[in-house]
């Protein structure tokens, strides 16, 4: 019966780690790394949520309308998920090469331009 | 704050974090019973309504289509934040001319050189296939836009530097993202020429399972697929032009 | 298939914090694409193909890719400037 | 008429948006510059006329034509634009054009991607303020972030910008990540994603699910609107970003935030949560009221000039919950006037603060001291901002200050009044200590701190003589605007109409999911606003007071020392305000476990 929660633990467990990662990260490039990985929590835990027991893929190519399939709108939001990730990272990398480019360092202990 | 003073400080919110996540889920569902209304209506009307079968890219294109317009300027406004964040200053200029006169820097075997190449046309085809197969298989727009993005990459791999400086600096790579990015929106606005409401399905919608059904999905993915991999290739350029410019200079 | 589940699931519970705490950036890359495919293929086994397809096009390549290359944009900054403190 | 108009300020201005990224570099700076601003000038008058639609009717649109099935299952995503929504929208669209407008003159580098992301930014803010859906609500949320991310990045000749930017964009998307799990958590439990629909089903009964589900929620949005302890990235953000982006960035998008909790807390779990009113509004009225107390503090101590401005808007931000927190229309109303008078206020400060870059390249008040002599017109509108703040006659914060006051007293909530006379007056007198050091050159030099020595390069190359009317005059509409807003008795009148409006969470299902409009009625707000004329009369006294006597510090002697420490401030919260993104994140998670267990023990 745990097992079936198990997932949304799995989920709440690796956005903790990202949070962990994020928070003691000496280096902006791993920082990054680590949001990635916060974001993948998304995606376990709207899978999770979406799965229903020997349901097979919602395409229905191959298999006639009324089959158990899927949830497929969680698999929509998790899409659009991957897309924003792509988006944000892009952005967040560039951010700091350029940083690195004009302060010589990516680590944030370093980068203290915005204090008091 | 000193790191080890974070991390304590860290750890124990975290603790409370933990507590808070873990009653939170004793409420939810167990894995496997999905209840809502939402799935199942949807996976019951969306082959009849839209004569499409991969009812995912049915709610991406058509169903939530709106958020799915957002989601691609996300992703735009992202490349031209990139664009501008690497925004060539006056010195680099004068590289960015020098650069055209220096030759191929990569010494790599033919036999390579050639399977890569016929690798590019591979990913082509198949990026084409992907995202153009959306509404009946997986893949659509966005999956087969990033292959796409990915086969110019292989052509710099198989060390024909000038040929990948050719595609990702010509005007069309950047044409196609905006273009895309525009048709889109472009597209959802025609349907308000018809009088129906915005992303309202207006072209005829085909028969289900033929590649050339299911109305405005197909040619939104079309657009969509224009849009990634123009964009890809954008980002790629901007880490890239530097790194080719450098290489190629200490060449010499 | 259920067992299949759970190993995948324990799979990335396991590597993610792996690569959280592999602190070089250099050797998080290929930990971050590994875990990228694991990902998509959990996706694939909780039937999403949609979705393992894009994931593995983003997370297990486009996404390494471009971390590699800021890599590589900055250890070449910082020759530069190593050059140009030498002068 | 109005429904083919909604969902235009989204799509022309992300065409516009497209065109503009490709074709920037060839039609030249000038052409983009006009087509920008038109294009924010038509949005201005479509979200106009949209707002006129709505009047006190909400309008319904499903994109699509996917109108909701039999049983109220909606499986499209639907705008429902009410009078609130399309006011901020006409906000929003009115700030667009005075930033564009103001930035004629400046950015000669950008490649012309500065427009475009301003147009990309303008409408998914109109979408926010428009959606009535959870996911369409953070898919625009995001857009809003990328754009900002990029924006606040704008000028990358300093590092101190990137810092900025990547400490904004790091606790905005654990933000929107936050965000995502609520969503999907709410999913598992409903099975739904239009509000409407998803307040239904949750019905009356608020488990630790549904608690859990609102706190990421909360979390995510009220980082956006920089409430304590997640507000640490806006100072930074405001610090580096161009002046012309801050103001979008303090006048609407900050506040966006707080209106998405007000937005989904109406519609989703006012049902749900309605038995444990009296603790959330506890909880909420708390964290504002810390905010307010912080930000404006933090704001007297402050010595860059758009980092001042950032705390104070803050402190605002604060002020602003507190009208939500209360959880009743009267607030609600007065929460919205706040906002727009708020934010045209704010706005012109932060162009003023713009012209004095760009005529001084510096933004360090010590070093602008006694700069701006014979500049009148500037030091005019600068005490008018002050002026504003602190929310005194004419100004239209004194309705929402009073709509917010009246009903704290209403439930017995008197120190919250106090909170409010607190951080204007710390606000509003920091402010016009600028205006008396900077244009009068009056006293000695203010001390300088690091903050204010962060390198700003100017967002023009050399420094001018006289300023140009592009950047004058939108300053002035906009600080002239805060006045406006009180004369229009309608305005106030419609904010507490619908007010009522938008909080009635079965009227706003039934209109949504059955196309049903209901009419409440309802008393309307008591207009007798002397008590609270007096309140900000006295509050803007002292902050004259307390500004003189921190310029005259030496010539008024001991009696008037606390002002010192009052301007160096406690160097513990300011050593707090770090730079550092680990701390700003440690911070995030520790708030969040916080307002996770106090919802769960008192509202479970």
């Amino acid at each position: 019966m745990i097992l079936a929660y198990l997932p949304y633990a799995i989920a709440a467990w690796v956005f903790l780690w990202g949070l962990y990662g994020i928070v003691t990260s000496k280096n902006l490039v791993h920082q990054v790394v680590c949001v990635a990985i916060l974001q993948t929590s998304t995606y376990v835990l709207l899978l999770a949520i979406g799965y229903k027991v020997g349901g097979t893929a919602p395409i229905f190519a191959d298999i006639p309308v009324g089959t158990v399939v899927v949830d497929p709108l969680v698999q929509a939001l998790m899409l659009t998920d991957i897309v924003v990730e792509a988006a944000v990272m892009a952005l967040l990398l560039s951010m700091v090469v350029k940083a690195n480019e004009l302060a010589g360092t990516v680590d944030p202990e370093e980068l203290r331009f915005l204090t008091g | 704050m000193s790191s080890r003073t974070r991390t304590a400080f860290f750890l124990c919110s975290a603790a409370g974090l933990v507590f808070v996540f873990a009653c939170g889920i004793r409420d939810l569902p167990p894995l496997g019973d999905y209840r809502g209304p939402y799935g199942n209506v949807v996976t019951q009307v969306a082959v009849y309504e839209r004569h499409t079968t991969d009812v995912v890219n049915a709610i991406n294109y058509d169903y939530r289509a709106f958020d799915t317009l957002g989601e691609e300027f996300i992703f735009f406004a992202s490349v031209l934040g990139v664009l501008l964040l690497f925004r060539p200053t006056q010195e680099e200029d004068k590289n960015g001319k020098r650069e055209s006169k220096l030759e191929d820097a990569l010494p790599i075997s033919d036999t390579l050189r050639v399977s890569m190449q016929a690798m590019v046309g591979i990913m082509i085809v198949f990026g084409v296939y992907i995202a153009s197969h959306g509404q009946l298989t997986p893949g659509g727009g966005f999956q087969g836009g990033v292959i796409l993005a990915s086969a110019p990459l292989v052509v710099y791999l198989s060390g024909n530097v000038k040929t990948f400086e050719a595609i990702i600096s010509s005007p069309l790579v950047k044409l196609a993202e905006c273009g895309g990015a525009a048709g889109y929106a472009a597209i959802g606005t025609a349907a308000l020429l018809f009088g129906a409401h915005f992303l309202t399905n207006i072209v005829p919608l085909g028969t289900t399972g033929d590649l050339f059904s299911s109305g405005t999905i197909a040619v939104i993915s079309a657009v969509v697929g224009m849009e990634i991999a123009g964009g890809f290739v954008l980002l790629m350029q901007n880490y890239l032009r530097e790194i080719i410019e450098e290489r190629l200079r200490e060449s010499q | 298939m259920r067992l299949l589940q759970w190993v995948i699931l324990l799979l990335v519970a396991a590597v993610a914090p792996a690569v959280v705490l592999s602190r070089d950036p250099k050797s998080q890359v290929v930990t971050l694409s590994f875990y990228g495919l694991l990902c998509a293929l959990m996706f694939f086994i909780f039937q999403a193909p949609d979705v393992a397809l894009s994931q593995i096009t983003i997370g297990a390549v486009m996404l390494p890719l471009m971390i590699m290359l800021a890599l590589t944009k900055m250890r070449r900054q910082n020759l530069r400037r190593e050059r140009e403190g030498k002068k | 008429m109005t429904t083919t108009v909604i969902p235009l300020p989204i799509a022309v201005s992300l065409i516009v948006a497209a065109f503009l990224a490709f074709a920037g570099k060839g039609i030249g700076r000038r052409a983009c510059d006009l087509l920008a601003v038109a294009t924010a000038a038509a949005n201005l008058w479509m979200t106009a006329s949209i707002l006129h639609g709505t009047w006190l009717q909400p309008q319904v649109y499903w994109f699509g034509n996917w109108w909701p099935r039999s049983g109220g299952v909606a499986l499209g995503i639907s705008f429902v634009v009410d009078t609130f929504g399309a006011a901020l929208a006409l906000l929003v669209s009115l700030l667009t054009l005075a930033g564009l407008i103001f930035s004629w003159r400046i950015f000669e580098d950008t490649e012309n991607h500065f427009q475009p992301l301003m147009l990309i930014f303008m409408a998914a803010m109109c979408g926010f303020s428009y959606t009535g859906d959870l996911f369409n609500l953070f898919v625009f949320f995001e857009l809003m972030s990328v754009s900002a991310f990029a924006l606040c990045g704008l000028k990358t000749l300093e590092p101190a910008p990137l810092q900025g930017a990547y400490n904004f964009a790091i606790v905005n998307t654990i933000g929107a990540f936050m965000i995502v799990m609520g969503i999907g958590l709410l999913y598992a439990r409903t099975g739904a994603l239009n509000f409407a629909q998803v307040g239904r089903s949750l019905g009356t009964h608020a488990d630790a699910l549904v608690l859990l589900a609102f706190l990421l929620m909360v979390v995510g949005y009220l980082a956006k609107a920089a409430i304590v302890p997640f507000h640490f990235w806006l100072a930074d953000a405001h610090a580096v970003a161009p002046s012309p982006v801050c103001v979008l960035f303090s006048g609407v998008m900050v506040e966006l935030g707080i209106y998405a909790v007000a937005r989904i807390y109406w519609t989703i779990f006012a049902g749900a949560l309605g038995g444990h009113e009296h603790e959330l509004r506890l909880i909420l009225t708390i964290m504002a009221s810390i905010t307010a107390v912080l930000g404006a503090v933090m704001c007297y101590a402050e010595h860059h000039l758009k980092r001042l401005l950032a705390f104070s808007t803050i402190a605002h931000s604060g002020l602003m919950l507190i009208g939500i927190g209360l959880l009743s229309p009267g607030p609600l109303a007065g929460f919205v006037l706040y906002v727009l008078s708020h934010g045209v206020i704010k706005g012109g400060l932060f162009l003023c603060a713009g012209i004095l870059l760009h005529r001084f390249q510096k933004i360090g008040e010590d070093h602008l001291h006694g700069c701006g002599r014979g500049m009148w017109f500037t030091a005019a509108l600068f005490i008018l901002g002050a002026w504003g703040l602190v929310g005194a006659p004419p100004f239209a914060t004194l309705l929402g200050e009073h709509f917010v006051s009246h009903s704290a007293e209403a439930v017995h909530q008197h120190w919250l009044v106090y909170i409010f006379i607190f951080a204007e007056v710390l606000t509003s007198a920091a402010v016009l200590r600028i205006a008396f050091r900077i244009f009068f050159g009056w006293g000695q030099p203010a001390p300088s701190d690091k903050s204010s020595r962060i390198e700003e390069k100017a967002e023009t190359e050399q420094s001018h003589e006289r300023t140009p009317a592009a950047m004058f005059l939108p300053a002035a509409v906009l600080i002239l605007l805060g006045i406006a807003i009180t004369f229009f008795p309608q305005i106030r009148n419609t904010a507490t109409d619908s007010a009522h409006e938008f909080t009635n969470q079965g009227a706003y299902a039934r209109s949504v999911l059955e196309n049903v409009q209901i009419t409440s009625t309802h008393e309307r707000q008591s207009e007798n606003l002397s008590s609270s004329m007096v309140h900000s009369c006295i509050a803007l006294a002292i902050s004259v007071l307390l500004a003189l006597s921190t310029v005259f510090r030496e010539k008024l002697g001991r009696a008037v020392s606390f002002t010192r420490s009052l301007e160096l401030g406690n160097s513990w919260l300011r050593g707090a305000h770090s730079g550092h993104p680990g701390d700003y994140v440690a911070w995030l998670s520790f708030g969040t476990a916080v307002v996770g267990l106090a919802f769960l023990l008192w509202l479970h």
